[in-house]
Protein backbone atom coordinates (compact mmCIF):
# COMPACT_ATOMS: atom_id res chain seq x y z
CA UNK A 1 0.00 0.00 0.00
CA UNK A 2 2.32 2.44 -1.00
CA UNK A 3 2.00 6.03 0.43
CA UNK A 4 2.85 9.06 -2.37
CA UNK A 5 2.43 12.32 -2.54
CA UNK A 6 1.61 14.19 -5.62
CA UNK A 7 2.70 17.57 -6.65
CA UNK A 8 0.43 19.71 -9.12
CA UNK A 9 2.16 22.59 -11.10
CA UNK A 10 1.17 25.49 -13.62
CA UNK A 11 -2.17 25.00 -15.00
CA UNK A 12 -3.22 21.63 -13.18
CA UNK A 13 -2.09 23.37 -9.74
CA UNK A 14 -5.20 25.65 -10.64
CA UNK A 15 -7.60 23.00 -11.55
CA UNK A 16 -6.64 20.79 -8.79
CA UNK A 17 -7.14 23.80 -6.67
CA UNK A 18 -3.90 22.95 -4.84
CA UNK A 19 -0.19 22.34 -5.27
CA UNK A 20 0.41 18.75 -3.19
CA UNK A 21 -1.54 16.07 -1.65
CA UNK A 22 -1.23 13.03 -0.39
CA UNK A 23 -2.20 9.58 -1.58
CA UNK A 24 -2.39 5.89 -0.26
CA UNK A 25 -3.28 3.69 -3.60
CA UNK A 26 -3.44 -0.19 -2.96
CA UNK A 27 -1.61 -3.26 -4.64
CA UNK A 28 1.41 -4.23 -4.33
CA UNK A 29 2.33 -2.72 -8.26
CA UNK A 30 0.58 0.43 -8.29
CA UNK A 31 1.80 2.56 -10.71
CA UNK A 32 1.35 6.49 -11.78
CA UNK A 33 -1.58 5.81 -13.82
CA UNK A 34 -3.18 4.10 -10.11
CA UNK A 35 -2.15 7.50 -8.73
CA UNK A 36 -3.82 9.39 -11.07
CA UNK A 37 -7.20 7.93 -11.03
CA UNK A 38 -6.87 7.83 -6.84
CA UNK A 39 -6.60 11.44 -7.16
CA UNK A 40 -9.16 12.15 -9.75
CA UNK A 41 -11.68 10.43 -6.89
CA UNK A 42 -10.42 12.50 -3.98
CA UNK A 43 -10.08 15.87 -5.80
CA UNK A 44 -12.92 17.37 -7.56
CA UNK A 45 -11.21 19.65 -9.62
CA UNK A 46 -8.70 17.16 -10.91
CA UNK A 47 -11.04 15.23 -12.96
CA UNK A 48 -10.47 18.29 -15.46
CA UNK A 49 -6.83 16.85 -15.62
CA UNK A 50 -6.52 15.65 -19.06
CA UNK A 51 -6.70 11.55 -19.54
CA UNK A 52 -2.92 11.15 -20.01
CA UNK A 53 -1.16 14.36 -18.67
CA UNK A 54 2.78 14.15 -18.72
CA UNK A 55 4.21 12.56 -15.02
CA UNK A 56 7.42 12.43 -12.99
CA UNK A 57 8.76 10.65 -10.51
CA UNK A 58 11.39 11.54 -8.04
CA UNK A 59 11.94 14.37 -10.44
CA UNK A 60 12.25 12.07 -13.78
CA UNK A 61 9.77 11.96 -16.48
CA UNK A 62 8.46 8.24 -16.61
CA UNK A 63 5.41 6.93 -18.93
CA UNK A 64 2.26 6.37 -16.78
CA UNK A 65 2.26 2.61 -16.19
CA UNK A 66 5.77 3.02 -14.44
CA UNK A 67 5.78 1.93 -11.02
CA UNK A 68 5.72 3.57 -7.53
CA UNK A 69 7.10 3.34 -4.40
CA UNK A 70 6.16 4.21 -0.56
CA UNK A 71 7.52 7.85 -0.22
CA UNK A 72 7.30 8.70 -4.05
CA UNK A 73 6.90 12.09 -5.34
CA UNK A 74 5.21 12.03 -8.30
CA UNK A 75 4.40 15.06 -10.11
CA UNK A 76 1.77 16.08 -12.61
CA UNK A 77 3.49 18.09 -15.43
CA UNK A 78 1.12 20.67 -17.91
CA UNK A 79 2.88 20.57 -21.42
CA UNK A 80 6.49 21.62 -20.93
CA UNK A 81 7.40 25.36 -21.63
CA UNK A 82 10.66 25.99 -20.88
CA UNK A 83 12.96 28.07 -22.43
CA UNK B 1 25.71 30.16 -9.72
CA UNK B 2 22.56 29.01 -9.65
CA UNK B 3 20.54 27.06 -12.38
CA UNK B 4 17.36 29.05 -11.92
CA UNK B 5 17.29 32.63 -11.15
CA UNK B 6 14.41 35.46 -9.97
CA UNK B 7 17.02 38.23 -11.24
CA UNK B 8 17.82 39.18 -14.59
CA UNK B 9 20.54 37.18 -16.21
CA UNK B 10 23.68 37.98 -16.58
CA UNK B 11 25.31 37.04 -20.10
CA UNK B 12 29.10 37.96 -18.02
CA UNK B 13 28.94 35.60 -15.32
CA UNK B 14 27.70 33.26 -17.54
CA UNK B 15 30.42 33.36 -19.96
CA UNK B 16 33.01 33.74 -17.05
CA UNK B 17 32.03 30.33 -15.59
CA UNK B 18 32.75 28.29 -18.96
CA UNK B 19 35.43 30.02 -20.96
CA UNK B 20 39.50 29.84 -20.33
CA UNK B 21 42.09 30.50 -22.85
CA UNK B 22 41.95 26.49 -24.10
CA UNK B 23 38.68 27.44 -25.12
CA UNK B 24 38.43 29.71 -28.36
CA UNK B 25 34.87 29.02 -29.67
CA UNK B 26 32.21 30.46 -27.46
CA UNK B 27 29.08 30.35 -28.36
CA UNK B 28 25.61 31.72 -26.40
CA UNK B 29 22.12 31.44 -26.71
CA UNK B 30 19.56 34.21 -25.51
CA UNK B 31 15.58 33.47 -25.41
CA UNK B 32 13.77 36.54 -24.88
CA UNK B 33 10.49 37.08 -23.96
CA UNK B 34 9.13 38.16 -27.64
CA UNK B 35 6.56 40.77 -28.33
CA UNK B 36 3.41 38.39 -29.97
CA UNK B 37 -0.02 40.00 -30.07
CA UNK B 38 -1.38 42.34 -26.77
CA UNK B 39 2.03 40.24 -24.60
CA UNK B 40 3.75 42.13 -21.85
CA UNK B 41 5.36 39.48 -20.43
CA UNK B 42 5.19 36.48 -19.06
CA UNK B 43 5.29 34.60 -15.45
CA UNK B 44 7.98 31.94 -15.38
CA UNK B 45 7.67 28.96 -12.90
CA UNK B 46 8.55 25.88 -12.36
CA UNK B 47 8.92 22.38 -10.66
CA UNK B 48 12.65 23.32 -8.76
CA UNK B 49 13.77 20.59 -8.09
CA UNK B 50 13.46 18.39 -11.26
CA UNK B 51 14.19 21.65 -13.34
CA UNK B 52 17.88 21.45 -11.53
CA UNK B 53 18.01 17.87 -11.67
CA UNK B 54 17.12 17.78 -15.78
CA UNK B 55 18.93 20.72 -16.39
CA UNK B 56 21.95 18.95 -14.36
CA UNK B 57 21.44 15.97 -16.60
CA UNK B 58 21.23 17.79 -19.87
CA UNK B 59 24.90 19.37 -19.28
CA UNK B 60 26.23 16.04 -18.33
CA UNK B 61 25.32 14.75 -21.63
CA UNK B 62 26.64 17.36 -23.58
CA UNK B 63 29.33 17.40 -21.81
CA UNK B 64 29.35 13.62 -22.79
CA UNK B 65 29.60 14.22 -25.99
CA UNK B 66 31.70 16.97 -26.65
CA UNK B 67 34.28 16.48 -23.84
CA UNK B 68 36.53 19.38 -24.81
CA UNK B 69 33.37 21.86 -24.15
CA UNK B 70 31.97 23.31 -20.95
CA UNK B 71 28.00 24.60 -20.71
CA UNK B 72 26.36 25.96 -18.56
CA UNK B 73 22.56 28.32 -18.49
CA UNK B 74 20.57 29.93 -16.40
CA UNK B 75 16.78 30.15 -16.68
CA UNK B 76 14.96 32.82 -15.36
CA UNK B 77 11.69 32.41 -13.32
CA UNK B 78 8.95 34.71 -12.09
CA UNK B 79 7.66 37.94 -14.23
CA UNK B 80 9.91 38.68 -17.29
CA UNK B 81 9.14 41.60 -18.98
CA UNK B 82 9.39 41.77 -22.69
CA UNK B 83 12.46 41.50 -24.36
CA UNK B 84 14.32 40.10 -21.54
CA UNK B 85 16.04 37.02 -21.35
CA UNK B 86 14.08 34.01 -20.25
CA UNK B 87 17.06 31.84 -20.62
CA UNK B 88 20.66 32.01 -21.50
CA UNK B 89 23.32 28.94 -22.72
CA UNK B 90 26.71 29.07 -23.19
CA UNK B 91 29.21 26.68 -24.53
CA UNK B 92 32.88 27.21 -24.74
CA UNK B 93 35.28 24.89 -26.83
CA UNK B 94 38.24 24.47 -28.24
CA UNK B 95 36.68 25.11 -31.76
CA UNK B 96 33.65 26.96 -32.97
CA UNK B 97 32.01 23.47 -34.22
CA UNK B 98 31.91 21.78 -30.33
CA UNK B 99 30.72 25.32 -29.38
CA UNK B 100 27.60 25.58 -31.54
CA UNK B 101 26.55 22.07 -31.59
CA UNK B 102 26.73 22.06 -27.89
CA UNK B 103 24.54 25.02 -27.38
CA UNK B 104 22.28 24.10 -30.23
CA UNK B 105 21.92 20.67 -28.08
CA UNK B 106 21.10 22.64 -25.00
CA UNK B 107 18.63 24.54 -26.06
CA UNK B 108 16.75 21.81 -27.82
CA UNK B 109 16.77 19.12 -25.08
CA UNK B 110 15.41 21.89 -22.52
CA UNK B 111 12.70 23.02 -24.69
CA UNK B 112 12.15 19.60 -24.40
CA UNK B 113 12.35 18.33 -21.26
CA UNK B 114 12.35 21.14 -18.52
CA UNK B 115 9.39 21.53 -16.37
CA UNK B 116 8.79 25.16 -16.69
CA UNK B 117 5.99 26.94 -17.50
CA UNK B 118 4.64 29.90 -19.23
CA UNK B 119 1.95 31.99 -18.00
CA UNK B 120 1.07 34.85 -20.84
CA UNK B 121 0.40 38.52 -19.71
CA UNK B 122 -1.68 40.63 -21.31
CA UNK B 123 -2.16 44.06 -21.99
CA UNK B 124 -5.84 43.93 -21.05
CA UNK B 125 -4.78 41.89 -17.47
CA UNK B 126 -5.51 38.53 -18.88
CA UNK B 127 -3.59 35.46 -18.57
CA UNK B 128 -2.78 32.57 -20.44
CA UNK B 129 -0.85 29.44 -20.13
CA UNK B 130 1.16 28.44 -22.85
CA UNK B 131 0.78 25.13 -24.34
CA UNK B 132 4.06 24.42 -26.97
CA UNK B 133 2.86 21.42 -28.51
CA UNK B 134 0.16 23.44 -30.11
CA UNK B 135 -2.65 21.36 -28.27
CA UNK B 136 -3.92 25.00 -27.31
CA UNK B 137 -7.23 24.44 -24.91
CA UNK B 138 -9.51 27.19 -26.17
CA UNK B 139 -11.11 29.80 -24.03
CA UNK B 140 -10.26 27.38 -21.34
CA UNK B 141 -6.71 28.57 -21.34
CA UNK B 142 -7.31 32.18 -20.87
CA UNK B 143 -8.24 32.70 -17.52
CA UNK B 144 -9.15 36.05 -15.68
CA UNK C 1 29.89 51.50 -33.50
CA UNK C 2 32.62 50.38 -35.90
CA UNK C 3 32.99 46.88 -37.14
CA UNK C 4 36.96 47.56 -36.47
CA UNK C 5 38.10 48.47 -32.96
CA UNK C 6 41.22 48.58 -30.99
CA UNK C 7 39.37 48.18 -27.56
CA UNK C 8 37.66 45.00 -25.72
CA UNK C 9 35.05 43.67 -27.43
CA UNK C 10 31.67 44.86 -25.52
CA UNK C 11 28.61 41.65 -26.11
CA UNK C 12 26.45 43.89 -24.52
CA UNK C 13 27.14 46.64 -26.97
CA UNK C 14 26.54 43.91 -29.60
CA UNK C 15 23.02 42.86 -28.37
CA UNK C 16 21.32 46.13 -27.46
CA UNK C 17 22.07 46.77 -31.36
CA UNK C 18 20.27 44.08 -32.81
CA UNK C 19 17.22 42.96 -29.60
CA UNK C 20 14.50 44.41 -29.74
CA UNK C 21 10.98 42.54 -28.43
CA UNK C 22 10.59 41.46 -31.82
CA UNK C 23 13.08 39.29 -31.77
CA UNK C 24 12.89 36.20 -29.45
CA UNK C 25 16.30 34.67 -30.46
CA UNK C 26 20.24 35.67 -30.08
CA UNK C 27 23.06 33.81 -30.99
CA UNK C 28 25.88 34.95 -30.26
CA UNK C 29 29.55 33.99 -31.19
CA UNK C 30 32.93 35.23 -29.34
CA UNK C 31 36.45 33.80 -30.77
CA UNK C 32 39.12 34.28 -28.35
CA UNK C 33 42.81 33.44 -28.41
CA UNK C 34 43.50 30.49 -27.86
CA UNK C 35 46.37 28.98 -25.80
CA UNK C 36 47.77 27.18 -28.38
CA UNK C 37 51.84 25.84 -27.10
CA UNK C 38 53.46 29.31 -25.86
CA UNK C 39 51.59 31.50 -27.42
CA UNK C 40 50.78 34.79 -25.09
CA UNK C 41 48.87 36.80 -27.32
CA UNK C 42 47.85 37.77 -31.13
CA UNK C 43 48.44 41.00 -33.30
CA UNK C 44 45.68 41.21 -35.62
CA UNK C 45 45.89 43.67 -38.71
CA UNK C 46 43.97 44.42 -41.47
CA UNK C 47 42.99 46.15 -44.95
CA UNK C 48 40.64 48.55 -43.06
CA UNK C 49 38.68 49.34 -46.04
CA UNK C 50 38.24 46.50 -47.56
CA UNK C 51 37.60 44.60 -44.53
CA UNK C 52 34.88 46.90 -43.44
CA UNK C 53 33.25 47.00 -47.04
CA UNK C 54 33.59 42.79 -46.76
CA UNK C 55 31.67 43.18 -43.61
CA UNK C 56 29.27 45.30 -44.54
CA UNK C 57 28.40 42.15 -47.89
CA UNK C 58 28.60 39.37 -45.59
CA UNK C 59 26.25 41.34 -42.99
CA UNK C 60 24.11 42.11 -46.00
CA UNK C 61 24.10 38.65 -48.01
CA UNK C 62 22.61 37.69 -43.93
CA UNK C 63 20.32 40.06 -43.90
CA UNK C 64 19.17 39.33 -47.65
CA UNK C 65 18.81 35.51 -46.58
CA UNK C 66 17.15 35.64 -43.12
CA UNK C 67 14.93 38.86 -43.29
CA UNK C 68 13.69 39.07 -39.97
CA UNK C 69 17.47 38.65 -38.67
CA UNK C 70 19.40 41.28 -37.55
CA UNK C 71 23.05 40.67 -37.52
CA UNK C 72 25.84 42.02 -36.79
CA UNK C 73 29.84 42.40 -35.55
CA UNK C 74 33.01 43.29 -34.02
CA UNK C 75 36.49 42.73 -34.77
CA UNK C 76 39.56 43.83 -32.98
CA UNK C 77 42.30 45.03 -33.90
CA UNK C 78 46.15 45.06 -32.36
CA UNK C 79 47.07 43.24 -29.76
CA UNK C 80 44.81 40.94 -28.00
CA UNK C 81 45.63 39.38 -25.10
CA UNK C 82 44.93 35.60 -24.17
CA UNK C 83 41.41 34.39 -24.24
CA UNK C 84 40.29 37.70 -24.57
CA UNK C 85 37.69 37.52 -28.08
CA UNK C 86 38.92 39.10 -31.34
CA UNK C 87 35.42 38.28 -32.55
CA UNK C 88 32.03 39.02 -31.63
CA UNK C 89 29.25 38.17 -33.77
CA UNK C 90 25.09 38.49 -32.36
CA UNK C 91 22.44 37.66 -34.56
CA UNK C 92 18.95 38.20 -33.02
CA UNK C 93 16.01 36.84 -34.59
CA UNK C 94 11.99 36.07 -33.93
CA UNK C 95 12.46 32.12 -33.98
CA UNK C 96 16.22 30.47 -32.90
CA UNK C 97 16.66 28.66 -36.07
CA UNK C 98 17.23 31.80 -38.00
CA UNK C 99 19.56 33.02 -35.33
CA UNK C 100 21.49 30.14 -34.71
CA UNK C 101 21.99 30.38 -38.98
CA UNK C 102 22.81 33.42 -39.99
CA UNK C 103 25.37 33.48 -36.67
CA UNK C 104 26.72 30.50 -37.71
CA UNK C 105 26.70 32.02 -41.62
CA UNK C 106 28.70 35.23 -40.69
CA UNK C 107 31.25 33.46 -38.65
CA UNK C 108 32.29 31.22 -41.25
CA UNK C 109 32.00 33.82 -44.18
CA UNK C 110 34.18 35.92 -41.98
CA UNK C 111 37.04 33.08 -41.66
CA UNK C 112 37.30 32.59 -45.31
CA UNK C 113 36.84 36.27 -46.82
CA UNK C 114 38.22 39.22 -44.44
CA UNK C 115 41.60 40.59 -45.13
CA UNK C 116 42.62 40.29 -41.48
CA UNK C 117 46.18 38.52 -40.54
CA UNK C 118 47.57 37.08 -37.08
CA UNK C 119 50.83 37.47 -35.72
CA UNK C 120 51.36 35.15 -33.05
CA UNK C 121 53.66 36.13 -29.63
CA UNK C 122 55.35 33.71 -28.12
CA UNK C 123 56.62 33.49 -24.74
CA UNK C 124 60.60 33.55 -26.11
CA UNK C 125 59.63 36.87 -27.85
CA UNK C 126 59.55 35.71 -31.40
CA UNK C 127 56.54 35.79 -33.50
CA UNK C 128 54.75 33.81 -36.26
CA UNK C 129 52.06 34.70 -38.88
CA UNK C 130 49.35 32.28 -38.87
CA UNK C 131 48.47 30.69 -42.35
CA UNK C 132 45.10 28.95 -41.50
CA UNK C 133 45.79 27.20 -45.06
CA UNK C 134 47.75 24.76 -43.32
CA UNK C 135 50.10 25.89 -45.98
CA UNK C 136 52.65 27.04 -43.26
CA UNK C 137 55.98 28.33 -44.41
CA UNK C 138 58.47 26.39 -42.39
CA UNK C 139 61.11 28.86 -40.55
CA UNK C 140 60.65 31.76 -42.60
CA UNK C 141 57.46 32.65 -40.79
CA UNK C 142 58.86 32.48 -37.46
CA UNK C 143 60.68 35.86 -37.33
CA UNK C 144 62.69 38.43 -34.71
CA UNK D 1 48.88 52.57 -69.14
CA UNK D 2 46.84 51.92 -66.38
CA UNK D 3 48.75 53.40 -63.01
CA UNK D 4 47.43 52.04 -59.83
CA UNK D 5 48.65 52.02 -56.37
CA UNK D 6 49.69 48.70 -55.02
CA UNK D 7 49.40 47.84 -50.95
CA UNK D 8 51.13 45.38 -49.25
CA UNK D 9 49.68 43.50 -45.57
CA UNK D 10 51.23 41.78 -42.83
CA UNK D 11 53.81 39.62 -44.01
CA UNK D 12 53.36 40.37 -47.43
CA UNK D 13 54.76 44.26 -46.46
CA UNK D 14 57.13 42.71 -44.26
CA UNK D 15 58.48 41.04 -47.29
CA UNK D 16 58.50 44.25 -49.48
CA UNK D 17 59.87 46.28 -47.19
CA UNK D 18 57.01 48.87 -47.80
CA UNK D 19 52.92 49.19 -47.27
CA UNK D 20 52.52 50.51 -50.54
CA UNK D 21 53.95 51.53 -54.03
CA UNK D 22 52.76 53.04 -57.37
CA UNK D 23 52.88 51.11 -60.51
CA UNK D 24 52.38 51.88 -64.31
CA UNK D 25 51.49 49.22 -66.23
CA UNK D 26 51.57 49.10 -70.21
CA UNK D 27 49.10 47.89 -72.35
CA UNK D 28 45.64 48.72 -72.77
CA UNK D 29 44.24 45.55 -71.13
CA UNK D 30 46.74 45.21 -68.56
CA UNK D 31 45.62 42.83 -65.19
CA UNK D 32 46.85 42.11 -61.54
CA UNK D 33 48.61 39.01 -63.00
CA UNK D 34 50.91 42.31 -64.97
CA UNK D 35 50.94 44.58 -61.99
CA UNK D 36 52.22 41.68 -59.98
CA UNK D 37 55.09 41.21 -62.40
CA UNK D 38 55.95 45.06 -62.38
CA UNK D 39 55.61 45.09 -58.66
CA UNK D 40 58.44 42.15 -58.89
CA UNK D 41 60.48 43.86 -60.86
CA UNK D 42 60.98 47.12 -59.01
CA UNK D 43 60.93 46.33 -55.22
CA UNK D 44 63.32 43.48 -54.46
CA UNK D 45 61.77 42.13 -51.63
CA UNK D 46 58.45 41.35 -53.67
CA UNK D 47 60.42 38.38 -55.14
CA UNK D 48 59.53 36.60 -52.57
CA UNK D 49 55.89 36.90 -52.33
CA UNK D 50 54.12 33.57 -53.68
CA UNK D 51 53.76 33.03 -57.45
CA UNK D 52 49.51 33.81 -56.76
CA UNK D 53 49.47 35.53 -54.13
CA UNK D 54 45.74 36.39 -52.87
CA UNK D 55 44.57 39.76 -54.76
CA UNK D 56 42.15 42.72 -54.21
CA UNK D 57 41.19 45.39 -56.43
CA UNK D 58 39.00 48.57 -55.31
CA UNK D 59 38.32 46.73 -52.04
CA UNK D 60 36.79 43.32 -53.38
CA UNK D 61 39.21 40.08 -54.03
CA UNK D 62 39.66 39.22 -57.73
CA UNK D 63 41.81 36.68 -59.81
CA UNK D 64 45.32 37.21 -61.07
CA UNK D 65 43.23 37.64 -64.19
CA UNK D 66 41.04 40.74 -63.94
CA UNK D 67 41.43 43.80 -65.19
CA UNK D 68 43.32 46.93 -63.94
CA UNK D 69 42.13 50.56 -64.74
CA UNK D 70 43.87 54.07 -64.37
CA UNK D 71 43.62 55.08 -60.20
CA UNK D 72 42.81 51.57 -59.36
CA UNK D 73 43.85 50.16 -55.73
CA UNK D 74 45.22 46.69 -56.09
CA UNK D 75 46.54 44.50 -52.84
CA UNK D 76 48.47 41.71 -52.52
CA UNK D 77 46.78 39.68 -49.53
CA UNK D 78 48.63 37.14 -47.78
CA UNK D 79 46.57 33.82 -46.79
CA UNK D 80 43.11 35.21 -44.49
CA UNK D 81 43.19 35.04 -40.82
CA UNK D 82 40.32 36.39 -39.50
CA UNK D 83 37.75 35.54 -37.22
Amino acid sequence: MPNVTVRFFARYAELAGCDSTAVRVSGSAATVADVLARVRETIPGARDLPPRPLAAVNLRQVKLDARVNDGDEVALLPPLAGG
Amino acid sequence: MTYLSRSPISVDSLLASVQSPARGGTCVFLGTVRSDDDVTGIDYSAYDDMATAEIERILGEAQERWTNARVTLQHRLGLVPLGEASIGIVAAAPHRDEAFAACRYVIEEVKQRLPVWKKELHADGTTTWVDPSGKQVAGGLRDR
